[in-house]
């Protein structure tokens, strides 16, 4: 047993972490630390610097731009990635419908969408939520139906995000109508120019419009835009979501926040003294680091065991690190909600920000600390919300 | 022993209760939302018309004569609709720092204007690193001929960007944090000197970051002395904002275990899950601890014993807080998604919820306050 | 409104302030407020001295020894009871086999049973749990079958607190075998000197020997031993359950706990300083105060609004008041371990110390702290459990 | 970075976790916990044949050369079949000291006898009003002759009752807490001056108030340097009981869901009422959080940065006392009225957790100690 790295792994971090550090821009980075969202642009200009150097998909098949990476391997990287602020390449692109097509995509589709789809010169999103549907993926009502070599969409996708920003929408879809509830779907891509999609945003409770509704009316896709068979989407769609193992508890994000609000309570008076001096708010955030620590070996516990496996079946100690991983989250949300103090009250639009030069209301780290605990509410929601999540504990894990 | 309102009480309840809902639907809302002041003047006429803006006040100054109850019966009425209008700060805020430490003259100057709903007024406390201390003062008063004049900043002033007067805590002597030396002053807002920067709060409300640069003020209560006074209405201005969040936790209470009862998941009702009816439960008995402090503050708020009212204000924050977290967040959570969104009313009864933990310091800050001053058996 | 009691409560509080201040012996009240269990002989001492001055069974009809008492007046009592650490009047007496066989019972046995129950002269033990029925209290198997002018009864039950010292069991059987679950039940009484009935102690984690297995083989009851209705007896089961309202939540001796932690937190030393100046300690203690205050409010609610209202029917509130002052005296025992630190450890019989010259090991009021926590567990367990009451509360007052 | 046990300690493991599967089942246990010591020697002679009592020893003292990971086999093993013997008193703590702290001649005399199963050690630190400080010290020491003598009271001394040699602390200069001035000394249990009045613990263990009086001593380390030694020593005993709870909690997590899964209430197994489903879940991952904290405070247990050290094992400690106190009593809540009977095993595992986490520190001691110096993450 040995926590340290071996020599080849440290080195390994030392280039990325070298790498994450000089050549994404340092403004980028600060301003993501910062709770901000990067903007369209920052996150092409990172995409692609990293697919540059080959560290886009480093978890593709070699063929595509992959790695052959480890499980620690890979764990380092994302662990870097997230302690240095670096956004994290367009996850609709690089770890759901890269990997989907990589692995039941026939070789056209590989051919047409993957450098695209690791260079960001398509933006994906994601057509899987549907109104009403909520955690209960499968009752999904959007329909496709075969007309000669086309397929012909109607219905309506939610919380697809940043879909404003969208070339692409890889989407879920009901091929058969007849079947049963995860029977009959199937798994399409389609190009969001296309006549007949609408695109409305939803203006969340933090001020963002992040997610967006998308209409589809009479929307024809070619046929050849079907990924994989016909009715066999819904196990795509499980492949793609039991692929997200262990990036989930977004430990590294945790961290790098933590350190962020040690440094911030240094310039926050309590009464006398600095507020990180008083007691009280040390123990709480020595309480948060604790589980934030035991989650990490936890998380390297998973790690460990999975050298060597193949990816893309679902483990279930992946719910424990989302249960766990997504608490924490929300916990360093409230910890700087208490930094920040009053200050937390002002309501500046992350837009009115962007370029202005009025100066901040109150200290300049102040504005995002309400919202982030507004928006990250979410992060215990999407993605199979807790309760789902304790349900798959309970049967995968425990066997009730 | 009563927990029962008299007759006067539930006549008011009623009507304000009545007004909420037939004027404060949540398009409602948005559209008072969007006007210049972020409010609705024509809601505050309204307030007026229907006396609610002079129920604490005596009624030599127009007013109802009532004390916290009534205030408490308005505060969780409001909370409900989430009413926007500044009424914490002109009524309970500005109207008892006025009624406890003004002079006579400013009394009768002020008053029946407030009741009349014709001046707004807020008070100006906060600054940058002052956190929830009232003592906690920087901004200058110095005399100036007759008179004096303010020099500082103050931030996050609830409605000091539509207020026509601003009360203003000043240091007259002494350092920063001593309790002794500060004075509470009445600048008009359109004195020189004085610079507003309005802006919205995450719950839709309005504040103001505003400096002083000699700016000519006059006294309220005697300058050095003031501060139990000040205290004693934040002191009632938390159990006011207690009150409101008993209105804000019970809309989040039921509007919850009514979505539960509709809302379908995997072929039923999620209400039908055992798992969910029991955070419900523990939802519920959050609600109605924090409805018992807000009561309990509430008869407190009256007492003279300035020791015991604090700590009662003090605890029914604490509760407050941390009921108000609990239920928000599990509100949040059992909604999923549709709660994230700002076209569904229950965000918004979130957003306002955290606001409230904060206003006036949050639970933690009062956890230590009781824990440092006494119990509350004592 | 008005949270002030009137001048005739606050007099009548004041009165039986002073009954249970002079007239209870003080060292009974001391040992108690300790933790200690109060000895048989203690326990007849008190019921008999509180029952001579009219204090016994205030809650029971005038006609049998009750004083009509309103709510408040009841909540005052039990309250300056609590607080003043006397030990309540035996509850299977006087909050259970009473009341029913006053509302259920015929006139012989209310002559026979009831003044005798009042002055403790029977002592009463309860014969609703059984092995494996748990909170599913319907669900029992002791049988009663009739034989001419008796019943006979054969069965277990368990749980039976102080059986050991009991005159007389009140008891649940079955009398009708085709009857579904809750029909076909009776409510009698039995003679705990009747050959077949075998007591067995059941020792409890915290050292303790407090509840007791009872055998009953073939033991005969005479048929008048019946109370009310044959077949009826899960009615008065569940008139029994809840008549307990608002006591439940046991707020005063809540209260006094408190008290007394805050007081011997002043005899431990943190360091350089007592403990109850340590702040984390303080802020730990009043965290728990104002939850207490809360519930001590939540109570008064209740009681305020049960001004007048007929006893007997379940109120659901008391279920919030069971589960939250079920939580509340748990959180008191945690803090009081944490006032002895590490004198928890020592294990002392309670029967050890009772009469020994020995000094006690560490502090004396050491030797409970750790045996009452663990003790206390039960609170969430029995008279339903905090689920049951999650389950009521779910469906009576949320309409699930 | 690698988490698997090498072959050797995989044969550990087997081997005694086939010991306690073996040997210590619930009727055993309680028949060791009646003998005389309240443990048993036979068992204890069992240890040593296999090994166990050598794990953490070098070989030139009979040991088994083991570290940290080695003694954790051991105690997870020992926590899942609430082992009793005198191992942490004798094994961890004593001969932790003896290896860390002793001369040569000591090492050479006594950790071969330890390692024999010859020779009981028990560590002396607690005094009434120390609590959980190592350096809280009255005891006194006094030169005499070419000796020592010490003089005052030690409690909680565990298995101090059947001990044949007694490490004690006590202060040979400076004030009550001063960290300078603290010995460390041995005693031989049958030295003139020395009481002892030994008694169970509340997990059935054994403890002993002892009183030293005069009591002839030698030094073990050098006298008012000795604590770095003691504090490392302390650091891998909680590293040992933290890998003991483990055991401990994985008995509670297992047996609760087993239990769920076979007892029957309302016509089904309480383990299909998803409410509970869902606490059985947050006990497992409460497990999971307090098991990697084990181990890693396990791996820190050997590094010799004495800070980086001590949090580790005060973070750890946080972590165990935590979820222990929360699967400790969920167990119970989850069983009902069984689990609360002494014939019931789970109880028993229930009350060696709280002492565990009383052991050293509870929970919320070791967070001050977090709090105040440093970050786990520095």
């Amino acid at each position: 047993m040995d926590l340290n790295f071996t020599p080849e792994e440290v080195a390994f971090r030392d280039e990325v972490r070298h790498f994450f550090r000089t050549e994404i821009p340092a403004d980028i980075r600060a301003k993501h630390l910062g709770g901000e969202h990067a903007t369209r642009e920052e996150m092409v200009q990172t995409q692609r610097t990293m697919n540059a150097n080959g560290y886009a998909v480093p978890h593709w098949p070699r063929e595509w731009g992959g790695k052959d990476w480890t499980s620690v391997q890979l764990y380092l990287y994302q662990d870097e990635m997230q302690l240095a602020g670096v956004p994290h390449p367009l996850p609709f692109n690089v770890s759901m419908v890269g990997p989907v097509i990589a692995q039941f995509g026939n070789e056209a589709q590989k051919k047409r969408f993957l450098p695209r789809a690791a260079n960001i010169d398509d933006w994906w999103c994601q057509g899987f939520s549907e109104p009403g549907a909520g955690s209960d993926l499968a009752s999904l009502r959007t329909t496709a139906r075969r007309e000669g070599d086309t397929y012909v969409v109607n219905g309506q996708k939610t919380w697809t995000t940043l879909a404003q920003h969208a070339d692409w929408l890889f989407c879920l879809v009901r091929t058969d109508m007849a079947a049963k509830k995860q029977e009959g779907i199937s798994f399409i891509l389609i190009d969001m120019k296309t006549k007949g999609i609408t695109v409305r945003p939803i203006r969340t409770i933090d001020g963002g419009a992040e997610v967006n509704e998308v209409f589809l009316d009479e929307v024809v896709v070619p046929a050849e835009n079907l990924v994989g068979q016909e009715n066999k989407g819904w196990d795509y769609a499980k492949f793609l979501l039991g692929n997200e193992r262990t990036g989930i508890a977004r430990v590294g994000v945790s961290k790098a926040r933590l350190a962020r609000i040690r440094e911030l309570a240094s310039l926050e008076r309590m009464g006398d003294i600095p507020l990180i001096e008083d007691r009280a708010f040390r123990e709480k955030l020595a309480g948060v680091e604790i589980e934030l620590k035991a989650l990490e070996m936890t998380q390297l516990r998973v790690v460990a065991a999975e050298r060597g496996q193949a990816s893309g079946k679902p483990n279930p100690a992946s719910s424990i690190l989302k249960l766990k991983g997504s608490v924490l989250q929300q916990a360093t949300n409230e910890l700087l909600m208490e930094v920040v103090g009053p200050y937390a009250m002002p309501y500046v639009p992350e837009d009115d920000r962007e370029g202005s030069n009025e100066p901040p209301i109150g200290p300049d780290y102040a504005a995002e600390a309400a919202p982030e605990y507004f928006n990250w509410r979410k992060i215990s929601i999407y993605g199979g919300s807790n309760e789902i999540q304790r349900n798959i504990v309970a049967k995968a894990i425990l066997g009730f | 022993m009563d927990f029962d309102l008299n007759e006067d009480q539930r006549l008011l309840r009623d009507s304000v209760e009545r007004l909420v809902t037939d004027r404060y639907g949540f398009e409602q809302r948005k559209a008072f939302l969007s006007q210049p002041d972020g409010f609705s003047r024509e809601m505050w006429k309204q307030y007026a018309e229907l006396g609610l803006l002079g129920v604490p006040f005596a009624e030599e100054h127009g007013g109802f004569g009532g004390g916290p109850v009534e205030t408490m019966i308005v505060m969780e009425a409001f909370g409900r609709g989430l009413v926007v209008e500044p009424y914490l700060a002109t009524v309970i805020l500005g109207g008892g720092l006025i009624r406890y430490a003004g002079s006579e003259a400013q009394q009768a100057e002020m008053l029946p204007k407030i009741v009349g709903g014709e001046m707004l007024v807020a008070f100006a406390h906060v600054e940058r690193h002052s956190r929830y201390e009232l003592h906690n003062v920087a901004t200058k008063a110095e005399r100036d001929g007759d008179g004096w004049v303010l020099s500082g900043d103050k931030g996050v002033v609830l409605h000091g960007d539509s207020a026509d007067c601003l009360l203003v805590t000043a240091r007259v002597s002494g350092g920063q944090r001593d309790r002794d030396g500060i004075g509470l002053f009445l600048v008009r807002a359109d004195t020189p000197g004085v610079t507003r920067r309005g802006y919205p709060t995450q719950d839709g409300l309005r504040a103001a970051e505003i400096s002083f640069d000699r700016a000519r003020a006059e006294t309220v209560g005697e300058p050095g002395a003031v501060l139990p006074h000040i205290e004693r209405v934040v002191d009632e201005a938390i159990a006011a904002i207690c009150a409101e969040s008993i209105g804000v936790m019970t809309e989040m209470q039921t509007t919850t275990v009514d979505y539960m009862k509709t809302r379908k998941q995997f072929g039923r009702a999620i209400g039908e899950f055992q798992a969910l009816q029991h955070r419900a439960v523990d939802m519920y008995v959050d609600l109605e601890q924090a409805r018992s402090m807000a009561l309990y503050a509430t008869v407190m708020a009256s007492s003279d014993d300035a020791v015991a009212r604090r700590l009662a204000a003090s605890a029914a924050k604490v509760q407050i807080g941390r009921s108000g977290r609990k239920i928000g967040q599990e509100t949040i959570q059992l909604h999923g998604g549709i709660a994230m969104t700002a076209e569904y009313k229950i965000g918004h009864y979130f957003k306002r919820m955290t606001m409230i933990d904060i206003l006036f310091g949050d639970a933690d800050r009062h956890l230590a306050e009781v824990a440092a001053h006494g119990s509350v058996f004592a």
